[in-house]
């Protein structure tokens, strides 16, 4: 494959390529559809609840919904997730509960991680879903020394891990997949190139014609693919995950892509896009595209429906998680260290005797 | 002279530096094309251009590092950081180059950078997008470092960081950046580096803090007062080096001391104040220097409010340092 | 019991924790086929194979990241930094994940590392092999900090670390590795996390102090003691969490405190020492609480001698003290 | 070119390939010979003065000096330097006079920079020789930068930066070699592919085939030379320098080469490399190699005479430094800040006065 060949199933007639399907089977797929557009409702409900003040901010991922739901359904037991704060999708695609996401998002008791970050940074160990930090690409490295435990103990599991572009460009990106090259680790490199890091354009990240040709510098494959293509997604990872499992070693998959809304709840793109590039991608909606393909198969008949359907699960998932108690002020001096020394406790005391 | 915000007073100064000085330049990611995530440098790309308003890749190391660059080959970099949070991947460039450099080469090369970087809790930004980082940059020799609680401060000191020869972390207090207006003189402004602010006189407890604590202390204080107890307020402004004599004086007269500050207690600069106050006004001292500070635990989301200082957290602290 | 150096300790304490427990791996740069720069890791590849000895790229992020990987996925990594100097690549890592991952995720996911690396001064090293850095991990919350100044402190603590559930950074006394030797419990031996450990009891003055520092330490007790001032010596060994009671029960009983270490002073562990002492013993202290400490200034080559406490500077301090 | 294909211009047999000769006059090449013996005289004497005590640590260049030497030539007036340790030969080359060097070394008031550093951390401003710094690879972006600012001031100047196959693995390397083709600037990156750093043999240091490919992960061009060839250094370093000045970007050079000593006084390398190994690079001795030619050519009779010529030079030169007076205790505060703050000179006042 060239450097620049961009991999995709879905036609836009709704039919696909017989070579490249992944083949799955009629309610694997529907279970791909409905996930996006779950994903979709999520992220229209998380704003709204942070444009009320009900919390304190959220990184939506509509437009990029193929990527995190295509390369989730990927991931199998036993394979470890290490992902960025814009892909949510992939842990719900794993099974993330939508009320531990919403709970995560709320930060009161309903969050199994006690309210301690932000909306958009959860974790779920069942799942081997790995807490998402906000420094960019930090998790890459992370991804590789668990590669590195699972191979030593001859387990034959994949890491995925995924970030945006701008991911490319830090010092994580550089020693994760040189490490990764240099001890052949299963770890699967997903990058969602949504062409811009907040303003910047992909252009001005890097001089490089595309991101998957960084791969060649650390002896890795790079495969570039549609990343509005929730099949074309599922098939690279998919791949890209086998041949990890196989001891085959690392990929990097850039997915083209775009992020339809803001960055997040505090970006205006307006200052940094035109509308006429915005409303392109629009046009190229990866719900949209994979419910033409659906509905040609006989496998949905109602989008409309289903997105009602979605909306309302959130609605309920927001309402039930909403009603949970605050975190306990004593939960403030838990888990800095296994157990709370002097300090801590001393801290903890003072403050729930209203006396420091 | 106009009521501003804070970080207006922070563009008015890059952008009076800039039109002073061709060298002076601005560097980081989203500072061009998107203004910088919290608007600090809105204006500067059309006005000055690309090559001195310079959006970068997403890369710490190649902000401050190329700064550095720019400073030894005759430019007046200015680096925002988009978070202070962010700025770790960057420290073996703060503090192994651009903090030596001048050292290591006898004075040959110097890296006067100025580092900009918002700072402090208060958004809802949880353990990356709140923290405070002074007490890193104050233990490492070689480096000024600054914090502002006013827009004519912030004007004034990020104009004096930006023309001085040494190397500046200028910490923001984002929490301030739209919460407090001030007067700010148009035009070139300076405000000494090293030189502290009595934000308040007092008689009876002198209190050193800094950033967006600083309203934190006033209200303490007027609830003080209430009760009869006259705090005098300290604003050192420049962190490092420390306006020693100001925070002496004062404390010799009053004889009692609370550092108030957001960052975690341990080893924070609290910690250095408390000592320099002990070895400096031993005789002096009423009771023992208190501290009001963050907890030692990361910055938490849901318990922020808890986890910072609030005025009767420093009330107490001034109730405890009276009645010692 | 034998005799042995503080590197072979902890080379002992490696090699007997890979051989109880197969999880404990340890990586860095030259750790494997170079059997470590200061051949702490030496013999270790050839027993213990390359799968659990690993020799990594140069990169800090990469062998810091990776080690916090395995760690979450029920490996015991213990990786070896170059010198502490070289660490700071690596900041992010460190005080960002490593620091924060068992808070932010609840418990769920823990990353505990034990991070090696040599520190101090006292093999005219200069700039980048000299440096003293724990007050920076000590004031990131989440870190356990230790530093061990004899071979068998050497040995039971880094076992310790390993056996623990929390991140540690394990500072060694590079200054020391060859230069201390001590009797070394054969096999398993551990020294519990956060006790000090009394060096010499005293009633004057008490001194506390940690690792290359202990034995000037106790030439300035010595020297002290022939004058008749009986100084007592802690060493804390774990910097953090502080076992600050036997402190406090000793300056109680003292009346004075000098803190000693080679870090600059300022924002120096010696300030939180300071601090804390003159929060919880106000009422016993007879003299403030003095520090000796390294400069204000990046650690020299030529004049590293000057820069370094030594006997004779502490000394005047004790008298300084004494005849406050 | 191919990625592989490695530029070399002295042959074997004394001859050179005329199509890549860079045609310099004769006595520049005899400068090239000497300055590289004087380097290897520079760290014979070197490596006995640290055997003996008289200094603290050294690192030499024996076997590399074609690669620095090489480099030092192809820079120009107004062109910027920022060097790894091992680099003292471009300095050399460049009219870092041996006094300053061996002042450096000292540490004594022979030494420009008053003692501060390490020896082999040398500098000088008025051939804008930049502070080596011993963290490996943090002055690639500092060469970023100053290249900045030579190209928005419309300087004709090129920027070298050199360190070792170790080096490209760090973060500075991902971070310089991505700004230099995002601004398309004039900085030339000169690798020394020495096999190894310090034990770590290049092929544990990253899984690709050639460093120079890394350059393409940034859209710069990637180039191998043979760096025991100092005139095919020359010309490569040489054609890059040229095309940094003419505006055209930057270039990253893969010379390959060998450290035929110990990676610093502190090392043993019989510990990870074999006897045989080094022999057999022994036998491609750079300075006997380009001896061979100058001889051909007429331009070298007495290469002992050569040598001992530069022996005695560097004696007399460490004979004279030795002398100068240690550097007073006062300018250990000096250089902190552009002035002495409160605290500095009250350390300084307790130092002196003896009281603290
Ligand atoms: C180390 C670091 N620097 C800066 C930031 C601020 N920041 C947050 S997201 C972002 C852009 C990330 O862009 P990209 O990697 O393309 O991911 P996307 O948001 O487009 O999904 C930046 C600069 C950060 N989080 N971490
Ligand atoms: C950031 C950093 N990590 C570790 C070291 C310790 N160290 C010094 S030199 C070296 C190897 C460098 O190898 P290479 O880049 O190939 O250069 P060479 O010494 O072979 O010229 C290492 C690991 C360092 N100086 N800096
Ligand atoms: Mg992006
Ligand atoms: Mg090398």
């Amino acid at each position: 494959m060239t450097d620049s060949e961009i991999l995709s199933v879905l036609h836009p007639d709704g039919t696909v390529d017989p070579l490249l399907d992944p083949g799955l089977p009629d309610p694997e797929m529907l279970s791909l559809y409905r996930h996006m557009v779950l994903l979709r409702a999520i992220d229209e409900k998380a704003v709204a609840l942070q444009r009320s003040g009900r919390i304190g901010f959220f990184v939506p991922s509509t437009g990029q919904e193929a990527c995190s739901i295509g390369a989730g359904h990927a991931v199998r037991e036993g394979d470890w997730i290490f992902p960025a704060y814009r892909d949510h999708g992939v842990g719900l695609m794993r099974g993330y509960p939508l009320a531990a996401l919403v709970g995560q998002i709320l930060g009161n008791t309903a969050d199994a991680t006690r309210g301690r970050q932000m909306p958009n940074h959860w974790c779920d160990r069942s799942i081997r879903l790995v807490s998402v930090s906000s420094p960019v690409a930090t998790q890459l490295p992370h991804a590789v020394g668990a590669a590195y435990a699972a191979k030593v103990r001859g387990e034959r599991v994949a890491v995925l891990t995924t970030f945006g572009d701008g991911g490319t460009s830090t010092g994580d990106f550089h020693a994760a997949m040189n490490f990764t090259g240099v001890f052949r680790l299963p770890v699967v490199f997903f990058c969602e190139n949504n062409r811009y890091a907040i303003s910047l354009p992909v252009e001005h990240q890097t001089a490089t014609g595309t991101l998957a040709e960084k791969a060649l510098a650390y002896g890795l494959p790079g495969v570039r693919v549609d990343g509005n293509d929730v099949l074309a997604v599922r098939k690279v990872v998919g791949d890209a995950m086998e041949r990890a499992r196989a001891g085959e070693g690392g990929t990097l998959i850039e997915a083209l892509t775009y992020r339809l809304g803001p960055h997040s709840t505090s970006d205006d793109p307006t200052v940094y896009r035109s509308e006429e590039e915005v409303a392109a991608w629009r046009g190229k909606d990866p719900i949209r595209r994979f419910a033409v393909f659906l509905k040609g198969r006989g496998l949905l008949e109602d989008p409309a429906a289903e997105e009602a359907g979605a909306k309302e699960a959130v609605r309920r998932a927001v309402e039930a998680a909403e009603g949970a108690p605050p975190v306990p002020l004593s939960s403030l001096f838990e888990d800095v260290y296994s157990e709370i020394p002097w300090h801590l406790a001393e801290q903890r005391d003072s403050l729930l005797s209203g006396k420091g | 002279m106009a009521e501003v915000t804070l970080i207006k007073a922070i563009n008015d100064a890059l952008a009076t530096e800039m039109a002073r000085d061709p060298s002076v330049c601005v560097l980081g990611e989203d500072v061009g094309r998107g203004g910088g995530v919290f608007r600090a440098t809105e204006g500067l790309l059309r006005r000055f251009g690309p090559d001195r308003v310079i959006d970068t890749p997403l890369n710490e190391v190649g902000i401050v590092g190329m700064a550095i660059g720019m400073a030894m080959n005759g430019l007046r970099p200015v680096a925002e950081i988009e978070f202070s949070d962010f700025i770790y991947p960057a420290f073996d460039q703060i503090v192994s180059e651009m903090a030596k450099m001048r050292y290591r080469s006898a004075g040959q090369f110097t890296a006067a950078v100025v580092l900009r970087a918002p700072s402090g809790g208060g958004i809802r930004g949880g353990h990356y997008h709140s923290q405070s980082p002074e007490a890193y940059y104050i233990h490492t020799a070689g480096l000024v470092v600054v914090m502002p609680s006013t827009p004519s401060d912030a004007k004034g000191l990020l104009a004096s960081a930006i023309r001085g020869e040494d190397p500046v972390i200028f910490l923001e207090p984002k929490a301030l950046y739209r919460t407090v207006k001030g007067e700010v003189p148009q035009g070139e402004y300076l405000v000494p580096i090293g030189k502290g602010r009595i934000v308040r006189p007092g008689d009876d407890l002198t209190m050193i803090t800094w950033g967006g604590m600083v309203p934190v202390a006033e209200k303490a204080a007027a609830a003080a007062a209430a009760e009869g107890v006259d705090v005098e307020i300290i604003d050192p402004r420049t962190l490092w080096p420390l306006d020693i004599g100001m925070i002496e004086a004062s404390v010799n007269r009053t004889g009692r001391a609370v550092v108030l500050h957001e960052a975690p207690r341990t080893c924070g600069f609290g910690a250095e104040v408390a000592a320099l106050i002990q070895e400096r006004c031993f005789l002096h001292m009423k009771a023992p220097v208190a501290r009001v500070t963050g907890f030692d635990t990361p910055f938490p989301y849901a318990l922020e409010k808890s986890y910072l200082p609030d005025p009767e957290r420093t009330l107490r602290a001034i109730h405890a340092s009276m009645a010692f």
